[in-house]
């Protein structure tokens, strides 16, 4: 049985967590499987990421390429094409993030490899390799196979496997030669895009009110706002506010928005999709107002109310008031 | 005997000669059977015209005459008094309408002429079987019933009896002078109303030629013009008028302690059980309602009245009298009703003590009304705000469509009187102003410039904060809305017919028009008639008026009156229906056909007979009567069907 | 179903205004909102505002409480005049983003707020209440959204349901069946749905034999009563029904209430369909329930905003919330209960009452809750 | 510029009580709403907006049964100018989905691919992706703006942490769209009932000349619930004991 491979995912000169997350579950996939994995790197100067990778791999497959400095799917599919090639790894994995998203479906059909994405588990049985996947939003979780095949592509929902934060194996660092002649012009980076912060960074509060769909309208923000200040906090939401332009992007927890860890964090008519929860589990304390007593975010939160907010709301900005 | 027909052709100028060849139907009358002699002139109607065929009729002794010409609209009457002045039955005269019916329609000169030659042959042949009619001549009675004795009752009363002539004057109220004694100052020139009044209600009381009914209603009227049969009911007083002083000693003895609400006083004041209505009352004495009288109404009483009065005039025992009464004619002004705002409750009429309506105010601002004149709140303190709200109940789907004309002069008198008054902040929320009249406008302005302010915008409704009543409308002119704080509301409140206008319309047999007050003749032209005969309308009964168009109305009714009676007899158009005793089966459809009630039914000889005097010549009868007993003079089965073949063959 | 701008002068009788100003003077968003009902028929009688009218947030400020339409002395439709801009606004797409929620919400779940349709009948479980399809009755009690869904107006629903089940009235509920009646998404413009809400209701209550219906809300009342073209049953608001029980001898109440009670007649119920005297009659029969009349009572009563669609709309207004204003009016009267009968009216006082800090002072009620407290 | 979305019908779950079926494959359906999926919605707007600058043609495009008709119905109303619906014998796989929708494209002219990132129901996201690869084009997934200009577009993709990244991208190509890209507009049913009038296509695999290949992918062995976590502590009591028992936690935490 030849390796697993890793994808190795960075950004703007940082490894990023979910390549962490997949190390812990290709180990044990491996052992699973009596064999052994490898971390691919891709880039530009990224000796020393190489490194790094190294105490926790057993072997780290680097392709410098200045072409690879910035993630193109069109390069690192070709990239990854012939390494796969060459090393016919029995599995890829990389993040289901925006990352993995752009890349592994177009390289699943390329190789023909089957492709199961946003995994919460992963195992091999019979060679064959098993999924479980969250659906519905959430709601249900469904356990998936992929056909036989002599290679398999997957890729993972963040915050679901423990980081392996640290290592101190010595794994072999193996240069290869970029592939690549030139970039290409058929899809081209041009620069990051910073979300202009003209508010409070929400990530340095140390109280968020955030609020979700479930408050109704944009007419009681005002509402929170005040609370939030009486709190010395500051306000934030999930992602359906900022689609309906009720608050701005800077505002948005989430792993498309900022991932905040507050002393308390007050979630106020969120549901409590995963995009949401990833990006808020670490707060010290999770208090979360909600009508509906099934929403996944109660399975989150330290502390429920299962109310209209507003019931509780106004009273708790009196009684904040006077708390002071 | 061979018949003799002068027919006479009107070129109207070039009217008829332009599109019908005169001449050629000159040559096709002559044609025409029992044509003695045809001719055409320019005009006919012309002194010439006319001369020319009074000189055919007397050397040709003609025995018919047919004028082709315009409209019997127009002429027929001019060339009827020809005849007669020449000697001939006005009624053997028929118009041919070769003008409004031919010329004027039709552009083609040849058919245009054929048609008109059909329409004089059909006038011919009618003519021919025209026979002479005589108009009935009835007699007049030279006396006058007016209804109501406000000031337009009391106007006609007054200008007919000094005409010398009988007038029984009669009101429901226990007093006259209706809603104008009510009123403090009178708009424009602000004089006061009694000042101005009361010469005139103290005139009709001494008036020799009146005869004056109080607490009274007409009953019943029958007859016809010249000769109508009222009946009066006068209901009792409960007091001997001949004896009563007016001293009040009544009035202080009833023991009613906390009274009732004064009619008068729009019940911003109470009355005694026996009181006397106000002090210039006429007549000056005190009456008894028996609504509130505890012994009349319970039967238990002391009777402390009777003993307070040293005239014994106090007498339990009246009861209502019928009484008849034969006149010529009858004025109706019965007044109007002021409109209720309970009807639209955004007002809060009756819901807060401080709004009120505009005769309310006038009572206020009355020196002889509750508070002597001053304007005071419910509380007897003097307001520091005062709102008056036009159109109310006028001009609205949800009350009454028409203006009431009156509300804004009065509302700006009052603003006027109140501003004199209390020196308040005042507020006239209107939505146009209504300033028609002579002087009017001159007085918005002055009112304008006393510093009282206009808001264009309707009242939207009234509430209260803080205890006091705030108006909430919208400044149309800034397009921003407001809600203003004041003490006082005064609701322009409108003119609406009486609420017994039916049933008077229905005893006087007179209709009543979209809005409910009572249908004039013709709102040009006779204004001051009904279609009733000899039944004339004076003021607000008619319409919303002003205290000057009111006076002027009743006296333009006075003036129909006095000539219609002056003239001693009337003539009645002898153009009425008649039924043929031999033929008549008396069957009564006529009578249940007949729209202005003019047939009678004899028991006696079991047939059905017409009263000429009502008949108005409809034809209805004459229609519907299955074996041809009612005839239609002038209008004969036989005279329309000769018509008819002359026009078709 | 086109709508053409051009028929509204016609539709509306627009000419027929005099600007006036009644309209606006009486407005109840008068000072909450830019909103102008004299200068929008002027506008759309004479100029031609439409291009812009999207952009105007006021037009969603309406409460649709028909205050206006009622005074106008020219007989004006406004209302009908702003549901059909919002139609031609709905029809374009252009409606706020709250307001779109409520409406694809009952396309899809058969209520504004979206929730599930087979949790519709959850309130009643434990109530014992029949429903139709698994029992019939010839009169049903027709539920309403917010009392279906709304933990708060969920109350009422339950208390309506315990006193006609002690009054011994027959009666069943749809359940899953029972659709929005459409009253408020005819108001936030969209007619076709609430022509389509219409129809299918009216083909169910025909099919399950329904002779009678009695309706929480005076919303659904209104709808059922004056908008349903062929429905033609006898529709009763709870009000009228329970006034009946209680002279009729069925309802005998068996407790004090001991408090003393203020009313606010809802817009739906009193100015539009003059049901006035049944709320008033029913607190006089409560055992020591002190009534006090407010200011503002029957057809001068200051609507509460929760009309019209201002239920699901965002804003478009500013200022003191006239709920609140409410509240304080029957706090100053010294009443210890605000008592309604209408969901809306229920909704935007509970919301109030908290906001304006003075759920210590007041209780609001809905007057079904009180007859349940003192006929149990 | 002709424009083509493809869209999916899913059912609605966020508020429903969710079932199981017996053989444990899937959840129960029969008491779901369905409707059209939340990012397709999007990419429907953005396609029409589109459309409304460079004129053209806007098509959508689904493999569904019978029932889809009304998503893409909704889509007509939305101003697309036609749709076309594959009869859907084949189970829900994105990569066939993904090659079926290829055979249809790959028949006509077109300047731009849109579709959802992914899907409300199973949340694969591989559709769009796999269907650039499969058609030889470049692809974009997770895009919040387009700008086009001469035959190139340049996109905005959604990253992590509220990074944005900016790529120029040549025509024709696949662009999965996120939500938020638009303001979506409202769509009356007035406006429904006439897209009825609209041209839908419907077709059979056979007609497009397609036979899915055995086996799938990915199977679904089975479903089930997932286990509940820790839950929160529930605070009990009247709003105000409530709001009492927080706000001494808050004191608390703020504390700590």
């Amino acid at each position: 049985m030849s390796d697993i491979f890793i994808l190795v995912e960075h950004r703007q000169g940082k490894i990023r967590d979910i390549t962490y997350e997949i190390f812990g579950l290709a180990e044990s996939l491996a052992n699973q499987q009596g064999t052994s994995f490898t971390a691919v790197l891709l880039g530009h100067d990224v000796k020393s990421f190489a490194d790094d990778l190294s105490r926790r791999a057993p072997k780290v497959l680097v392709i410098e390429d200045e072409n690879l400095e910035h993630f193109n799917s069109v390069l690192y599919q070709k990239t990854l094409s012939s390494l796969i090639s060459k090393y016919q790894p029995s599995l890829l994995l990389m993040g289901h993030s925006a990352f993995g998203m752009d890349l592994a479906p177009s390289l699943s059909v390329e190789k023909d490899f089957p492709l199961v994405t946003d995994c919460i588990g992963l195992t091999f049985e019979e060679g064959k390799l098993k999924a479980t996947r969250s659906i519905y939003g959430g709601k249900v979780n469904a356990s998936v196979s992929l056909r036989e095949s002599k290679g398999y592509i997957a890729t993972l929902r963040p915050g679901i496997f423990p980081p392996k934060m640290h290592g101190e194996i010595k794994g072999r660092i193996v240069m290869e030669a970029s592939p690549l002649e030139g970039g290409v012009d058929v899809k081209k980076f041009i620069e990051y895009i910073e979300a202009p912060i003209t508010g409070e960074d929400i990530t340095q509060a140390e109280i968020l009110v955030s609020i979700g769909q479930g408050i109704g309208g944009p007419e009681h923000i005002p509402m929170f706002e005040e609370l939030a200040i009486r709190l010395g906090g500051t306000i934030s939401c999930s992602r359906p506010v900022v689609d309906r332009n009720w608050l701005p992007k800077e505002r948005q927890v989430g792993i498309s928005g900022k991932t905040v860890k507050p002393k308390i964090y007050l979630a106020i008519g969120i549901s409590g999709a995963f995009q949401h929860v990833t990006a808020m589990q670490g707060s010290d304390t999770i208090i979360a107002i909600n009508k509906d007593p099934r929403a996944p975010i109660f399975s989150v939160a330290d502390y429920g109310i299962v109310d209209d907010f507003q019931n509780v709301i106004p009273i708790l900005k009196e009684k904040i008031s006077d708390m002071k | 005997m061979k018949k003799r027909i002068g027919v006479y052709i009107c070129h109207c100028g070039t009217n008829i000669a332009a599109t019908v060849d005169c001449e050629g139907l000159v040559r096709f009358a002559n044609t025409l059977p029992g044509v003695k002699v045809a001719r055409d002139y320019r005009y006919l109607c012309s002194d010439p015209g006319q001369d020319l065929i009074q000189k055919d009729i007397q050397e040709l002794s003609l025995d018919r005459v047919v004028i082709a010409a315009c409209s019997p609209r127009m002429h027929e009457s001019t060339f009827r008094n020809l005849l007669s002045s020449s000697g001939m039955n006005p009624y053997l005269l028929h118009i041919a309408n070769i003008r409004e019916q031919c010329s004027w329609v039709h552009q083609d000169r040849i058919q245009a002429t054929e048609k008109a030659s059909q329409i004089l042959r059909a006038a011919v042949a009618r003519v021919l079987g025209q026979q002479a009619l005589t108009p009935r001549k009835f007699g007049i009675q030279p006396s006058v019933l007016v209804v109501g004795a406000g000031i337009a009752g009391i106007q006609a009363a007054l200008t007919i009896a000094n005409g010398g002539m009988k007038v029984t004057l009669v009101e429901k109220a226990p007093f006259i002078g209706g809603h104008m004694a009510q009123l403090d100052k009178t708009f424009p020139t602000l004089d006061c109303s009694s000042c101005i009044f009361t010469p005139r209600t103290v005139e009709v009381a001494r008036s020799q030629g009146i005869e004056l009914l109080i607490n009274s209603e007409v009953l019943e009227v029958t007859g016809f013009v010249g000769n109508f049969k009222v009946k009066v009911q006068k209901n009792p007083t409960f007091v001997d008028f001949n004896k009563c002083t007016g001293c009040g000693d009544c009035v202080e003895a009833c023991v009613l302690k906390k009274g009732t609400p004064s009619e008068f006083e729009e019940g911003m004041a109470r009355r005694k059980a026996v009181y006397i209505p106000f002090p210039q009352a006429v007549p000056l004495k005190a009456v008894v309602d028996k609504e509130s009288c505890l012994f009349l109404s319970r039967g238990k009483c002391k009777k402390t009245c009777i003993q307070a009065c040293k005239a014994g005039a106090i007498d339990f025992e009246q009861k209502e009298e019928v009484m008849e009464r034969e006149v010529g004619s009858i004025i109706i002004a019965t007044g109007y009703d002021p409109f209720d705002p309970h009807l639209l409750p955004q007002y809060g009429y009756g819901v807060y003590d401080n709004v009120i309506t505009g005769l309310q105010f006038e009572r206020l601002s009355s020196p002889s009304g509750p508070t002597q004149g001053e304007i005071l709140l419910k509380d007897g303190t003097v307001p520091k705000a005062i709102a008056f709200l036009h159109c109310i109940g006028s001009r609205d789907e949800n009350a009454n469509l028409h203006c009431s004309r009156i509300c804004c002069m009065a509302s700006m008198k009052q603003a006027h009187l109140a501003k004199e008054k209390t020196g308040a902040d005042i507020y006239e929320f209107y939505i146009d102003i209504n300033a028609f009249g002579k002087g009017y406008q001159e007085f918005y302005k002055r009112v304008r410039e006393e510093g009282i302010y206009f808001i264009r915008g309707k009242g939207s409704e009234i509430f209260k904060r803080n205890g006091r009543l705030v108006v909430a409308a919208e400044d149309t002119l800034l397009g921003t809305p407001l809600e203003i704080p004041v003490d006082m509301v005064v609701l322009g409140t409108g003119l609406t017919p009486r609420r017994n206008a039916e049933r008077v319309a229905q005893i006087f047999g007179i209709s009543r028009s979209a809005d409910g007050f009572f249908m004039e003749a013709h709102p040009k032209l006779r204004p001051v008639a009904t279609q009733v005969d000899g039944i004339f309308l004076a003021g607000c009964c008619q319409g919303p008026k002003d205290i000057p168009d009111t006076v002027a109305q009743a006296s333009a009714a006075a003036a129909e009156v006095m000539s219609l009676l002056t003239r001693g007899e009337i003539e009645i158009e002898p153009t009425v229906a008649t039924i043929d005793p031999e033929l008549c089966a008396g069957c009564k459809l006529c009578i249940e056909y007949c729209p202005h009630s003019a047939i009678e039914f004899f028991e006696t000889k079991g047939i059905s007979s017409v009263n000429e005097a009502l008949c108005k010549g409809c034809g209805a009868c004459a229609a519907i009567c299955p074996s041809k007993a009612a005839r239609q003079n002038h209008f004969t089965q036989h005279q329309v069907l000769a018509e008819v073949e002359g026009l078709v063959t | 179903m086109k709508i053409d701008p051009k028929t509204f002068t016609k539709d509306y009788l627009l000419h027929l205004c005099i600007q006036c100003g009644t309209c606006t003077g009486g407005c109840p968003v008068k000072y909450r909102s830019p909103l102008n009902m004299r200068r929008l028929v002027r506008e759309t009688y004479f100029t031609d505002p439409f291009p812009s009218l999207s952009k105007r947030a006021e037009i969603w400020a309406c409460t649709t409480c028909s205050t206006c339409s009622l005074r106008c002395p020219s007989g004006v439709k406004n209302v009908e005049l702003l549901m059909a801009i919002r139609n031609y606004l709905a029809n374009k797409g252009e409606v706020p983003s709250t307001i779109r929620d409520a409406l694809e919400n009952t396309l899809m779940q058969g209520n504004p707020w979206g929730r599930f349709r087979d949790r519709r009948a959850d309130w009643a479980k434990a109530l014992g209440v029949k429903i139709f399809g698994e029992a019939t009755s010839e009169t049903l009690f027709y539920v309403g959204c917010a009392p279906s869904y709304d933990p708060r107006v969920q109350r009422v629903a339950t208390a309506l349901v315990k006193i006609f089940q002690n009054a011994g009235v027959d009666f069943a509920i749809l359940g899953k069946k029972e659709s929005c009646c459409g009253n408020e998404i005819r108001r936030m413009g969209e007619q076709a749905l609430f022509k389509k809400l219409a129809k299918d209701n009216t083909i169910l209550f025909k099919k399950l034999g329904i002779k009678k219906i009695i309706t929480t809300s005076p919303h659904c009342y209104n709808a059922f009563q004056n908008e349903y073209p062929d429905l033609n049953l006898p529709v009763q608001h709870y009000t009228q029904v329970l006034v009946h029980l209680i002279e009729t001898g069925h309802l005998h109440f068996s407790k004090e209430l001991g408090t003393s009670v203020t009313y606010h007649d809802p817009c739906f119920l009193g100015k539009q369909n003059k049901v006035f005297e049944e709320p008033r009659k029913i607190l006089a029969s409560i055992p020591q329930c002190e009534f006090m009349e407010m200011e503002r009572s029957r057809e001068r009563s200051l609507c509460c905003e929760g009309g019209g669609g201002r239920m699901w709309a965002e804003g478009g207004t500013e200022g003191k919330r006239n709920a609140e204003i409410r509240i304080r009016e029957a706090v100053s009267l010294g009443a210890k209960t605000l008592a309604t009968a209408c969901p809306f009216c229920l909704l935007t006082f509970e919301d109030s009452v908290k906001t304006s800090g003075l759920a210590d002072q007041i209780a609001v009620k809905d007057i079904a809750e009180l007859v349940d407290e003192t006929t149990k | 510029m002709n424009i083509i979305v493809c869209v999916k019908r899913i059912p609605k779950t966020a508020e429903a009580d969710i079932f199981i079926e017996k053989d444990n494959k899937d959840i129960k359906k029969d008491n779901l709403v369905f409707a059209l999926n939340d990012w397709d919605g999007y990419a429907v707007r953005e396609a029409v907006l589109l459309k409304e600058k460079f004129e053209g043609e806007v098509i959508v495009l689904t493999v569904g049964p019978d029932e889809s008709k009304e998503v893409l119905t909704r889509c007509l109303a939305m101003g697309a100018d036609r749709a076309i619906r594959i009869e859907e014998p084949i189970p829900n796989d994105g990569r066939l989905i993904a090659e079926t929708l290829a055979k249809v494209i790959q028949t006509g002219p077109f300047d731009l691919i849109l579709t959802g990132v992914q899907a409300e129901d199973d949340g694969w996201g591989q559709v769009g992706v796999a269907l650039a690869q499969i058609l030889g084009i470049p692809h974009a997934s997770i895009v919040t703006h387009i700008h086009i200009e001469g035959g190139k577009a340049k996109v905005r993709r959604e990253l992590e942490g509220g990074l944005e990244e900016l790529l120029e991208i040549k025509l024709p190509a696949v662009l999965t769209i996120q939500t938020g890209i638009n303001e979506p507009k409202y769509v009356s049913l007035a406006a429904i009932l006439e897209a009825e009038d609209k041209e839908t296509k419907e077709m059979t695999l056979e007609e497009i000349g397609f036979s899915p290949r055995e086996p799938l992918d990915a199977t679904i062995d089975q479903v089930s619930f997932p286990p509940t976590g820790k839950r929160a502590e529930i605070l009990k009591g009247t709003p105000d004991e409530v709001v009492g028992q927080l706000t001494e936690i808050i004191k608390r935490k703020k504390g700590s």
